[in-house]
Order: C-alpha cells, then sequence, then structure tokens
C-alpha cells in the first residue's frame, strides 16, 4: 500500500475512511493501476455508488413494503399485479414517474424549484454515511456521528421551505410552513433524547455506541427510546404527526406542485427517510450490527433490527389518528420536552453515580440503569400523558369544528 | 491551503459583509451580511489556532482548542443576535410597513 | 496536496461567489439560500481545518436554523423579489470594505506568523484536534509522538473540557444571554397588547 | 459557651427579618403582613434566649475574646473591624435591648393591627434592633458609629412612620436634624482619633479599636499608653458626649424627644425610653475609662446630666400629653444616668439604665394601652379609666412608683445608689461638684413624683372626660388641627391580652430589675445571686472597677420621704379634697406655668433666632448669593458650550443607522493604515 500517507492529512485513509475494510479493498486494488489520489476518489466514489443504490433500492423496498403491510392492517391485500407479491410495484411507479411530464407551474422560482429535490435526496445519502452496517463498515465513522446526522438532516427544513415557497402556491407553502414549524420543534426533544445515548456511550461515534450497548439502549433508556420515537415520526412528517401533507386539509402539502421524476425524488427522500431512521434507531437504540452471533453476520442483525424499525413505523402509522397541528406542537413542549429533559437528567446523575473511576460503565451498572429507567419512564410517561391529554382534550372541545380526527384511507398513495 | 489563503478567504468574507451590511437597505439583507461577517471572523479565529501557536505559549495541547471554542461562543451568540434582530424586524414591519432602513430614521437628533 | 488544493479552492469558490450573491441578488430568498450554501462551504473549510465538531455545528446552528430563520422572516416581510436594494451610502461603503480588505490582506500576507508547523509541532495538533470531540484511541495518539500526559488531557475530553473548564464563565454569560435572547426575541415578536 | 457564629446570629437574626420582610413579606400584600410580626418576633426570641446564654456563661466567668475581622486597613494603627466587644455592660444591654424589644413587638401585634403599613413598620422594627445590637456589639468605633448612624435612621423613620401627617414627619425632620448636630461631635471624635493613629501605631495599638482607646487615654503611670491626655482628651471626652447628648435628649439638645412622641407608641416606649436614647449613656459607658481621665470632662457631664434631670422634669410638670410627660420624665432620668457617670458612679449609672429600661417601657406601653381605649394622649380629655381598665391602672402605678423610686421597686435601688454615691462622692469630681449634683438630683426626685402622681389622677382617677370623641370636638370649635393619636375610637375597656402581656411581663421586671444587683447587700438571694451582683459584674468590665457602696438606710429613708412629699402634693392638688375636675389648678401659676407650658422658649429660641434669623436672613442670603451668581454662572455657562457643541454633532445623528457602521469602519481602517505605517 504504497499510497497511504502520514495523518497530516486528513483526507487520507486514516484519517477519514478510518477502519472500512470495504473500502480500503477497492483502494488497493485501485492503487496498482492508477496515481494513488485517483485510486482514492475511485475507491470513495464506489463505496458511494454502493450506498446510493442500497439506499434508494432500499427506500423503493420499503414503499412496497410499508403499502403491503398497510394493506394487511387494513384488511386488504395491497399491491399484489406486478410480480411476486407485488414486489415489483416500485419498478412500476418509477416507470411511470419518469415518463410522466415535469411540470414547473407559471411564477414558480425555477432553479430553487428544482433543487429541492436534489437537496432532499443528496442529504439524506450524506447523512446515510456515518451509519455502520456492520462492524466497521460505514462509509465514515465520524466522532460527531451523531451531531453529524442532526445537522445534515436539519438541511431537510431549508428544502421543504423553499419547496414551498418556491412552487408559487398558497397550499405548498401553507405545508411547508407546518412542516418547518413541526421540525424545528421536534428536533429540540430528539436532540435532547439523543444527549442521553451520548452520555450513556460517552461518545457520539455511532460505531462506539453501538460497541457500548452492551445493553441495548431500548432498555437503558426506555424514555429516550419512545421520544426519539415519536420525534423522528413528526419530523418524517408521518402519522400522527401528518399535518404538513394532510391531503384531507392542503392537498399534499409543500409537494403538491412536483410531477414526474422531482415527485419521484421527494418520495424516495422520504421512503429512505423512514428506512434511514429505522437504521439509526437500529444503531442507537438496538445495538446495530451486534447479534447474539458471529460479528461477521453484524450485517444481517442490522437489517433485522431495521426492518423492525419500519415496521413500528407502519404500525403506528396504521393505528394512531392524525393529529392537528396545535396538538402537535402541545404533544412536543408539554409533553416529550419534559420527558426528554426527565430521561437526561436521570441518566446523567445514574452516569455521574455508576461509573467507575475511568469513567466507564459495566454490563451490570447498565441493567441496573435500565431498572431504574423503566420505572422512571412508566411513571413520567403516565404523569405527563394525564396533562397532556387533559390538554388535548380541552382544546378539542373548543375547536371540534376544525378538528378532523379520524380517517380511515392510507395518507400516500405513489401515482 | 495555508494559513495565509484561510486568512484571504476570511477577509473577504468579512468585507464583503461589511460591504452588503453598510449599503443594503433590506435589514434582513443587513443581518444576512451581518453573518457573513461573523462566519469571517470565525474562519479567522479557527485557521489561527490551527496554524499559529497558542500552543508554544500556553504549553498545553489543548491551547490549540482556543479558537474553536471561541467561535463556538461566536456562533451561540450569532444565534441570539439573529433571534433577536428578527423579532425587531417584526416589530419593525408591524409598525411601519416596511423593513427599509432608511425609513427608520425615528432616532435622529 | 493536489486533491486538498481542488477541495478548498472549490470551497472558496463557492462561498465567495455565494456572499457575493447574497450581497447583490435583488431576490432576498435566493440571497436566504446562497447565505445557507455560505455556510455550508465554511463549514467544509472547517473540516479542512480539523474542526469536525465546529463544523458539524456550524451546520446544525447556521444552516439547521439561522438560515430558516431568515427564511421565514423573508416571507414574512414584503417585496421578496425586488427586496435586496442598495441605499445611498453604497459608494462610500464600497470603498471602506474595499481599503478594508486591502488592509487585512496585506497584514495577513506579509506578516511573518509563528506558525506550529514552523515549531515542529503541527502532526501533534492536528491530532489534538480531531480527537478533541470523542474519546481518542490512546494508542494512535501515543505514536504521534506526544506524551503521556497530553494524552491523558486529550482523552479528557478536549473541547468539552475547555468549555465547562476553563472557559466555564464566558460559556454560563453565553447561555444566560441566549436566554435573555430568546425572552427578548419573544416579547418583540409577539409585540404590544397581545 | 457561645461560639462566634451564635453571638453574631443575635445580630444577624433581626437583620435576616428585615430583609425578609422587605423582600418578601411586602410584596405579598396585606393579606401576609401578620407573617412580618411573627417573623420579628421569632428573631428577637431566638436573639433574647440567646443574649440570656451570652449573660448567664460570661457571669459563671467564660471570656469572649473573638478575633475582629478585618475589614479595611486605612492607615497605620488605623483599621477597621468588624469585632464583638463582649464585656458585661454589652452583655447587659444585650439582654435588655433583646429582651424590651421582643416585648414591644408582641405589643405591637395588636397595637399595629388593622394598620395598613402593618408589614413595613415590623422592617423598620427589625432594622432598628439589628442596629441597636450592633451598636452594642460593636468593638470598633468606626463600627459603632456606624450602627450608631443606622439607629438614628431607623429612628427617623418610625418617628415618620405615619409620614401622611406634616407633624410626624417634622417630627421625624427634627429628632433627625438635632441628634446629627450631637452626631457632628462624634464624628470629629473620630477623626481625631484617625489622626493620631500613627502615635497609636506606635505603641502597637489600634486608633479605632475601643479597648485600645481605653488603653490610649489612661496614663502611663497606671500602665495604660498615655496617648491622649489633658486638654486633647477634654476634648475628644467632649465630642464624644456630644454625640451622646444629641441621643440622649440632654440639655440643650433635648427638644427633639418629646416632639420624638408623633411616632407609634411602641416605638416610643422601645426607641425614645428603652434603648436608643440610652444609647447615650451606653457611650459614654462605653468610653468610661477615657472619660474617667479627665476631671473636666466628668464635670461637664455631670452637671449637664443633673441640669437635665431637673430641667427636664419642670417642663413634665405642664405637659397634658400623657407620652411628652413620659418624654420629659425620660429625659429626666436620661439626666440621672449622665450625672451619675459624670460624678463616677459607672455600675450605678448602667443599673439604673437598666431598671429604667423596663419601667419606662411599661409606663409607654401603659399609655399605649389608654390610648387603645380612650382614643386620645390628652390627659385633660381622660379621667376615670381605673375601672375600665384594671390591669393597665395597676401596671402604670407600678410604673409610676418604680420610677419615683419607692421602695422596693426596681427604679428605687437604681436611683438610691446614685444619690447615694453623690452623696458620698466618688472622687472622680471635687466634693463640691458632686454635692451640687446631689442636690439637684434630689431636686428632681421630688418633680418627678409629682409629675407621675399628676399624670396617674389625670388619667385614672376622676370622672370621664368625654376622651378622643370630646377632644376632636373642641379642637373642630377652636378651628385647630387634632393632634396625633386622636380618633373617635373611644370605648372604655381592658386592651387586648397581646398587649397586657407583655406589660405584666415589663411589670413584673420593673418590680424585682432591682434585685438583680442585690443592693441591699445581704449575702445571696435565694443563693443565686450575690451581693451587689450587678453593680459588681459592671465592674468587672472596667479596669479600675469601682465598687459599690453599702447600702444606706439613711439614704433610703431621705429619698422614699422627698418622694413622698412630692406623690402627696400631686394627690393634694388633684384628688383631695377636691377631685380634678376641667381646669389644671397649676395653670394658677401664671408666668411660670406659661413658661413651663412654652418649655422655657427653647425651641422658639431654635426655630425663631437661630434657623430664621441667624440661617435665613444671614447665611442662607450669602450661599444663595454665590449660589445664583458664580454657581449657577458656571453650570449655565458649561452648559452653554455643551448645548452648543452638541448642536454641531447631533448633525452627525441622521438617525441612518448603516452610517455610524461606516463611519466605525473607517475610523477600523484608519486605524489599521496608521498601524502600518507607523509600527
Amino acid at each position: 500500500m504504497r499510497c497511504i500517507t502520514t495523518p497530516e492529512n486528513m483526507l487520507s485513509p486514516e484519517g477519514a475512511f478510518g477502519g472500512n475494510p470495504l473500502f480500503y479493498w477497492i483502494y488497493g486494488l485501485a492503487a496498482h493501476l492508477v496515481p494513488c489520489w485517483l485510486a482514492y476518489v475511485i475507491a470513495g466514489l464506489v463505496i458511494m455508488l454502493i450506498l446510493i443504490n442500497a439506499v434508494l433500492l432500499g427506500a423503493a423496498i420499503v414503499s412496497w413494503g410499508e403499502r403491503r403491510l398497510l394493506g394487511r392492517f387494513q384488511n386488504r391485500v395491497g399491491p399484489n399485479r406486478w410480480g411476486p407479491f407485488g414486489a415489483l410495484q416500485p419498478i412500476a411507479d418509477l416507470t411511470k414517474l419518469i415518463t410522466k411530464e415535469d411540470i414547473i407551474p407559471y411564477g414558480a422560482d425555477r432553479l430553487a424549484f428544482t433543487a429541492v429535490p436534489v437537496i432532499m435526496v443528496s442529504s439524506l445519502l450524506v447523512a446515510t454515511a456515518v451509519i455502520p452496517f456492520a462492524k466497521d463498515v460505514a462509509l465514515v465513522d465520524l466522532n460527531v456521528g451523531v451531531l453529524f446526522i442532526l445537522a445534515v438532516s436539519s438541511l431537510t427544513s431549508i428544502a421543504i421551505f423553499t419547496a414551498g415557497w418556491a412552487s408559487n402556491n398558497r397550499y405548498a407553502l401553507f405545508g411547508a410552513g407546518r412542516a418547518v414549524a413541526v421540525l424545528i420543534s421536534y428536533e429540540v426533544p430528539v436532540v435532547l433524547s439523543l444527549l442521553g445515548v451520548v452520555v450513556v456511550a460517552g461518545s457520539m461515534s455511532l460505531g462506539d455506541i453501538v460497541v457500548a450497548q452492551a445493553v441495548p439502549f431500548f432498555l437503558v433508556q426506555p424514555l429516550a427510546f419512545f421520544v426519539f420515537l415519536a420525534g423522528m415520526s413528526a419530523e418524517l412528517n408521518r402519522t400522527p404527526f401528518d399535518v404538513a401533507e394532510a391531503e384531507s386539509e392542503i392537498i399534499a402539502g409543500y409537494h403538491t406542485e412536483y410531477s414526474g421524476i422531482k415527485f419521484a425524488l421527494i418520495q424516495a427522500a422520504e421512503f429512505g427517510g423512514a428506512l434511514f431512521v429505522s437504521g439509526l434507531i437500529a444503531t442507537l437504540f438496538l445495538a446495530g450490527w451486534a447479534g447474539p452471533v458471529a460479528d461477521w453476520l453484524g450485517w444481517l442483525w442490522f437489517l433485522i433490527k431495521t426492518f423492525i424499525g419500519i415496521f413500528l413505523f407502519v404500525w403506528i402509522r396504521s393505528t394512531f389518528p392524525r393529529l392537528r397541528l396545535d396538538q402537535i406542537m402541545a404533544v412536543c413542549w408539554k409533553f416529550l420536552m419534559p420527558l426528554s429533559i426527565i430521561n437526561l437528567a436521570a441518566v446523567v446523575l445514574e452516569v455521574y453515580f455508576l461509573r467507575d473511576a475511568s469513567g466507564t460503565l459495566s454490563t451490570s451498572d447498565l441493567w441496573i440503569m435500565a431498572g431504574i429507567n423503566m420505572v422512571v419512564a412508566v411513571v413520567s410517561i403516565a404523569f405527563f400523558g394525564r396533562i397532556i391529554r387533559q390538554k388535548i382534550r380541552n382544546s378539542s372541545r373548543t375547536m371540534t369544528a376544525s378538528a378532523p380526527m379520524v380517517r380511515g384511507v392510507p395518507t400516500i398513495e405513489v401515482g | 491551503m495555508s494559513l495565509e489563503s484561510m486568512l484571504v478567504i476570511a477577509a473577504v468574507l468579512f468585507c464583503i459583509g461589511l460591504y452588503g451590511a453598510l449599503a443594503r437597505k433590506n435589514f434582513i439583507a443587513v443581518l444576512m451580511s451581518i453573518e457573513l461577517m461573523f462566519n469571517g471572523v470565525n474562519l479567522t479565529l479557527v485557521a489561527m489556532g490551527r496554524w499559529v501557536a497558542p500552543y508554544a505559549v500556553q504549553e498545553t495541547l489543548s491551547a490549540v482548542l482556543t479558537g474553536q471554542v471561541f467561535a463556538v461562543f461566536i456562533i451561540t451568540v450569532a444565534a441570539a443576535e439573529i433571534a433577536l434582530g428578527l423579532g425587531i424586524v417584526f416589530a419593525m414591519f408591524r409598525t411601519n410597513e416596511s423593513v427599509d432602513l432608511t425609513d427608520a430614521a425615528a432616532m435622529r437628533h | 496536496m493536489w486533491f486538498e488544493q481542488v477541495v478548498f479552492w472549490a470551497l472558496a469558490v463557492v462561498a465567495i461567489g455565494g456572499a457575493v450573491g447574497v450581497v447583490m441578488v435583488r431576490d432576498l430568498f435566493r440571497a436566504a439560500l446562497l447565505l445557507a450554501t455560505v455556510f455550508v462551504a465554511v463549514g467544509g473549510f472547517y473540516v479542512m481545518m480539523n474542526a469536525e465538531f465546529l463544523a458539524v455545528v456550524q451546520i446544525l446552528i447556521y444552516v439547521g436554523a439561522i438560515a430558516v430563520l431568515f427564511i421565514f422572516g423573508v416571507m414574512l416581510t414584503r417585496d421578496v423579489r425586488q427586496g435586496n436594494t442598495p441605499n445611498r451610502l453604497q459608494i462610500p461603503a464600497a470603498l471602506v470594505s474595499v481599503l478594508l480588505l486591502a488592509a487585512m490582506l496585506f497584514t495577513a500576507v506579509t506578516t511573518d506568523w509563528t506558525t506550529l508547523a514552523g515549531l515542529g509541532l503541527e502532526s501533534q495538533s492536528q491530532i489534538a484536534q480531531t480527537q478533541a470531540v470523542g474519546i481518542p484511541d490512546a494508542s494512535s495518539l501515543a505514536a504521534s509522538g506526544l506524551s503521556a500526559q497530553e494524552v491523558e488531557s486529550i482523552a479528557g475530553g478536549g473541547l468539552a473540557d475547555l468549555l465547562i473548564g476553563e472557559f466555564v464563565l464566558p460559556f454560563e454569560a453565553v447561555s444566560l444571554l441566549l436566554l435573555a435572547a430568546a425572552i427578548g426575541g419573544l416579547a418583540l415578536a409577539r409585540g404590544r397588547g397581545r | 459557651m457561645l461560639t462566634e457564629p451564635l453571638v453574631w446570629a443575635i445580630f444577624l437574626l433581626p437583620v435576616a427579618s428585615f430583609l425578609l420582610i422587605g423582600v418578601v413579606v411586602r410584596p405579598l400584600g396585606p393579606s401576609m403582613a401578620k407573617a412580618a410580626g411573627y417573623l420579628t418576633i421569632l428573631a428577637l426570641g431566638i436573639g433574647f434566649v440567646l443574649s440570656l446564654w451570652l449573660l448567664r456563661s460570661s457571669a459563671h466567668g467564660v471570656v469572649y475574646d473573638f478575633v475582629p475581622h478585618l475589614w479595611l486597613n486605612l492607615a497605620p494603627g488605623a483599621s477597621i473591624q468588624m469585632g464583638l466587644l463582649l464585656d458585661p455592660l454589652t452583655n447587659v444591654m444585650l439582654v435588655v435591648v433583646t429582651g424590651v424589644s421582643l416585648m414591644v413587638q408582641i405589643y405591637s401585634m395588636a397595637y399595629m393591627d388593622g394598620d395598613e403599613s402593618f408589614a413595613r413598620y415590623y422592617a423598620y422594627m427589625s432594622l432598628f434592633s439589628a442596629s441597636m445590637i450592633g451598636l452594642v456589639l460593636a468593638s470598633n468605633i468606626v463600627q459603632m458609629y456606624a450602627f450608631w448612624e443606622l439607629v438614628g435612621l431607623s429612628s427617623y423613620l418610625l418617628i415618620g412612620f405615619w409620614h401622611e401627617r406634616p407633624s410626624a414627619a417634622a417630627a421625624a425632620k427634627k429628632a433627625f436634624i438635632i441628634t446629627r448636630i450631637g452626631d457632628v461631635g462624634f464624628l470629629l471624635a473620630i477623626i481625631f482619633l484617625f489622626f493620631r493613629a500613627d502615635e497609636f501605631a506606635a505603641q502597637g495599638l489600634n486608633a479605632l479599636h475601643i479597648p485600645d482607646i481605653w488603653q490610649a487615654a489612661a496614663p502611663l503611670a497606671a500602665g495604660g499608653a498615655g496617648i491622649v491626655a489633658g486638654g486633647a482628651l477634654l476634648w475628644l471626652c467632649l465630642g464624644l458626649f456630644a454625640g451622646a447628648a444629641g441621643k440622649s435628649g440632654q440639655f440643650p439638645l433635648h427638644t427633639w424627644l418629646p416632639d420624638a412622641m408623633e411616632g407609634p407608641t411602641p416605638v416610643s416606649a422601645l426607641i425614645h425610653a428603652a434603648t436608643m436614647v440610652a444609647a447615650g449613656v451606653f457611650l459614654v459607658g462605653r468610653f468610661f475609662p477615657v472619660f474617667s481621665e479627665s476631671e473636666g470632662a466628668m464635670m461637664v457631664v455631670a452637671l449637664i446630666g443633673a441640669f437635665t434631670a431637673v430641667f427636664a422634669a419642670t417642663m413634665g410638670l405642664a405637659a397634658n400629653d400623657i407620652k411628652r410627660v413620659m418624654a420629659y420624665s425620660t429625659v429626666s432620668q436620661l439626666g440621672y444616668m449622665m450625672a451619675a457617670l459624670g460624678i463616677g458612679a459607672y455600675n450605678a449609672a448602667l443599673f439604673h439604665l437598666f431598671t429604667h429600661a423596663f419601667f419606662k417601657a411599661l409606663l409607654f406601653l401603659g399609655a399605649g394601652s389608654v390610648n387603645h381605649s380612650a382614643g386620645t394622649f390628652n390627659m385633660m380629655y381622660m379621667g376615670g379609666l381605673r375601672k375600665a381598665m384594671p390591669f393597665t391602672y395597676w401596671l402604670t402605678v407600678i410604673g409610676a412608683l418604680s420610677l419615683v423610686g419607692i421602695f422596693p421597686l426596681a427604679g428605687f435601688w437604681s436611683k438610691d445608689e446614685i444619690l447615694l454615691e453623690a452623696w458620698l462622692g466618688t472622687g472622680a469630681v471635687p466634693t463640691t461638684v458632686s454635692l451640687l449634683v446631689f442636690l439637684m438630683l434630689l431636686a428632681g426626685v421630688l418633680l418627678t413624683a409629682f409629675y407621675s402622681f399628676r399624670m396617674v389622677h389625670l388619667t385614672f382617677h376622676g370622672e370621664f372626660r368625654g376622651g378622643g370623641e370630646q377632644e376632636l370636638h373642641d379642637c373642630e370649635e377652636a378651628g385647630q388641627p387634632a393632634p396625633t393619636g386622636v380618633s373617635h375610637h373611644v370605648h372604655l375597656g381592658e386592651s387586648p391580652w397581646f398587649m397586657v402581656g407583655p406589660m405584666v411581663f415589663l411589670g413584673v421586671s420593673a418590680v424585682v430589675a432591682g434585685w438583680i444587683a442585690n443592693p441591699i447587700g445581704v449575702k445571696s438571694i435565694f443563693g443565686l445571686i450575690p451581693s451587689h451582683w450587678l453593680t459588681e459584674y459592671f465592674a468587672s468590665g472596667l479596669y479600675d472597677g469601682h465598687h459599690a457602696p453599702p447600702f444606706s438606710i439613711a439614704m433610703a429613708v431621705i429619698s422614699n420621704v422627698v418622694a413622698l412629699a412630692g406623690i402627696g402634693l400631686a394627690v393634694l392638688t388633684y384628688m383631695w379634697p377636691r377631685p380634678f375636675t376641667n381646669n389644671d389648678p397649676l395653670t394658677k401659676g401664671g408666668v411660670v406655668h406659661t413658661l413651663l407650658a412654652q418649655r422655657y422658649y427653647l425651641d422658639h429660641l431654635y426655630e425663631g433666632l437661630i434657623v430664621g434669623r441667624v440661617f435665613y436672613r444671614i447665611v442662607a442670603a450669602i450661599t444663595d448669593w454665590v449660589d445664583r451668581n458664580i454657581v449657577d454662572g458656571i453650570v449655565g455657562l458649561v452648559g452653554w458650550i455643551s448645548r452648543n457643541i452638541g448642536g454641531l454633532i447631533a448633525l452627525a445623528q441622521n438617525g441612518q443607522v448603516q452610517t455610524y457602521p461606516l463611519v466605525a469602519a473607517a475610523g477600523g481602517v484608519v486605524i489599521i493604515v496608521l498601524y502600518l505605517i507607523l509600527g
């Protein structure tokens, strides 16, 4: 490996792609044929290509899986015409969307309008880069991984806003305003719940967090898991927090005016987002690639856990009715926010008292924390749940006229 | 990439921001320009921390992070500034029906 | 290094071009988007200077929060399409800015900086910066020629240690400032009598 | 054995209650006002217990010597410290201050009930108690002075408590200004000490530390430092005495005290009878080792004290306001104490201070109780209250007998001791002076007896003469404003237990307090109080302790006969054979009565002549001219200049916010360029 340089350059293999064996393998292979920098670029591109395809293909599978699952939940069949169990349905959808006319509405800001799908998909892809799919297999294992994910996913809010603004359409703008308000608000409890995870793991690197989960964190910090799940449902604009694209109210929200391939990309970003968040839940709370046997099977465990996450989301979506915007805000600030603060405080105190001299926690410590936090979670959810239930009831009594609470049909029909 | 080149970029950012802050009518544009100036300053701080030798002065390795610490503070202050600045923008818009800084001269002598 | 130079100049072009755009473009909404671009580019500079944490914070706060606030602000006020017009001070402002730029560039280029590289400390400090936000791998630190005590001080947390150690007073002051700004912003935006 | 924090707690608890009331209770509004009272009572109750404990352990021989806390080093030999000077004087004063204060606070719970500024009242009371305790505890003369002024301030606030009444506001101002005249002397004394600091430093002493000052005044022969002596010592003492005279209402600075009765009655009882006015006596007692080195100063103190004792008593004869009678009586009794200090009877003076605090507070509280039912303070409208309020009556009689000095009440023992020492002479002043003092004090006893029982008769005997209702009616007819404390609120009956309870406590004290000194000199009382206990205890704090003379039956007989004669005169005049109806028989005194009733025209002299003529006509005219022409001229010129410059500068303030940073940036460019060129 004559090309590997000293750590002085952070873009060098050791600096950024620390420990990704796949990268080294391609890099070493290419370095025999081309100059070092080119080998480096080639290796990176190949990895990226794999990743992008994995994510987009995953998004397609999710779109099919979700519709099938929803169908089962609602006692119907779901897509079943094209391919076995309708599994080729996404391809049909995509073909249809690509061949459709790509309309840009009159008076739209063409540049911004076009940029939106790109920003959305690329921010999703960039965020995916830090997720470890198996032991040491991530595109980058950043030491600020958690923060990185938050930062990159916060780009979505700008994209949504731009979509709403550039469409030159009232409904789109309303949808964008709602979506951004929800995004910004739910960012706070989500970050606070992630802080608890970071405190216990002692690192912001996703790889380290997985390693730290001798006991999966959904047991150690049930509150954080709960808040994260709820917060992420909201950030993905999924039921019960999907006012931003509630088609019974504002057509389809910020992507009302999008059609053709742009619409396809936005949908890809949404389903990819669900996939990504499920992967994140698997990594942060379900111990990621760590499994009962065989580290080299890590990718399998990871996949299983990811699909558990997706299943959870679909389950939630098919079970709960949609909330009104003010109720969503109330749930965020008056329910999830105190819960996440309680979780953080409890975790910090526990870590402070339980850690040993070198600042690490043993497995038994984690079990102790799990026990305490279970109790804390039950008590505080019961307490704040009571309060928020009263609030929502009281407010709906005064605002019944504009409260479409119940809804039977699935939200998204692709095509 | 070197200290000088980074300083040059920072200075250019700062001065573009300065021009914008001085020569734009729209309050929001002025605030944006001020953010550009902040970014120039932050770049300078980080670059100084990265290349110039506080380590030699303080003899502790963490001293190389001082520039970043200051940048963190500046980012925080910028966030606070924007929160207030936009508050003022809205207040001004409510009373003046415009956000033109040239019109906001009620405090002249 | 060649690759590094490419990235650097690309970022420089994006940053400066974006900055010029922010100031010059008439459409305020686009100006705000360009501002976000500049922020991202500056974040890229931070990455190149081994300040990953700061880069992430930059994206998180500037792009995720401040730019969004700006867009909100733009949308809630008038004249978005043609709003960004110059005032009467255009020429003196340009003059002063150019003079200041010249003076700063002159200073930056002619000063004889005492750099870490000149002191032979570059690699150590880089390790320190890179590892400052995570738990560093002690063996890799030791391999880069750092003393045990220095390894200890870095392993203690780097940036976090500084923030709530040496700089705890400004840290608290800034928290207070944020609180005050949040309340003040609320009070201002709520307006009178409501 | 108390620790230092516990001793500080005596002082800090009222401070805390003051702050709590001011910051927490008052903003909560009138519904929570009662809490203010309970807070103050709690703080003072704990303080009282701690003080008793302190006194007890000190009497059992524990010596408290805490190192003062340095606050400021002004110069070598002059450092301001915060310290505790716990000698017998302090310990006894602490018990008096906290005890009487506690009783008064409890009494006030009922007396001030329903006042809209209830919480403010207790805040002031806490402040006063804290500053009085601080004054008593102070080990440094500057520390003492600070609390001295704080006491003055809180007195001012409390006299003017009902500041919406012009007369109360005027009285508060008068009290503040007149005591301030005396305080100038005190301040000059401190400054004098400060300027002699280097001489103190040479001896390793601190010019502002009180025990060091004692040592500095003692001559070399007596083992002292001998730094101040002769004329300087005399002036130092006179300066201190001026401060004492101002606070204690000694002639000629006594005029504020009767006016101070505008404040609420409990305030009068606490501040203008038991504690603050005693601060002057305390000050002289505190510096007694200094005074005793200067015969001249002692003579001044003795003569002014004795003169005040008689002088104030004469004015008490003609006063009709019950509280004013008390006020003159207080001035008179303070004169006794001063005179006693002057002739060198240190322990007798402080003994009298101790007993006086109880019976005078009792009398004031009795006056308040009377006012509570009769609705007035004017004795001409009272009478016959004996049947309506038996407790108050008997307690007041006990207080009056104690004040007069009838065997075996508290006042008798202390007053008798003063008379005895004046008769015998202590060697501190020439015998002629002490004899003169004795005669004046004896005359004072007669007058005291007369006015005390005049007060008792007018208030409690005879027929009821209408109370506040009648007085308001009369005032209306005469077209005069009604005086303070008069109300339609007339309901003849005993006061609530919150008021009577503390009075009973004080009444018991007024009977038995004298026995604490065991003045007869029996071996011990109940095996607890040894012979001459209190006086010997006081003496133990001094370098050359003065010992009490043995009890003299002859002197006791003389003073009792004189006192009984005074009482008999009062009975003859007001009760028997003809009970008093409406006209005061004393008015037949003609010119003399007018002179007394007009308080020897001293107020007229002060206000009309000194203030009106000298200040208004001459001093004010000169300063007015200077102010108008020179000061105003300069100010006007400065204003003119800045206005015109400002006009020029204002042109730059065009309100365009961006021009300011533009100019600032241009300035920055100029600075950088200059730096690049020059540096």
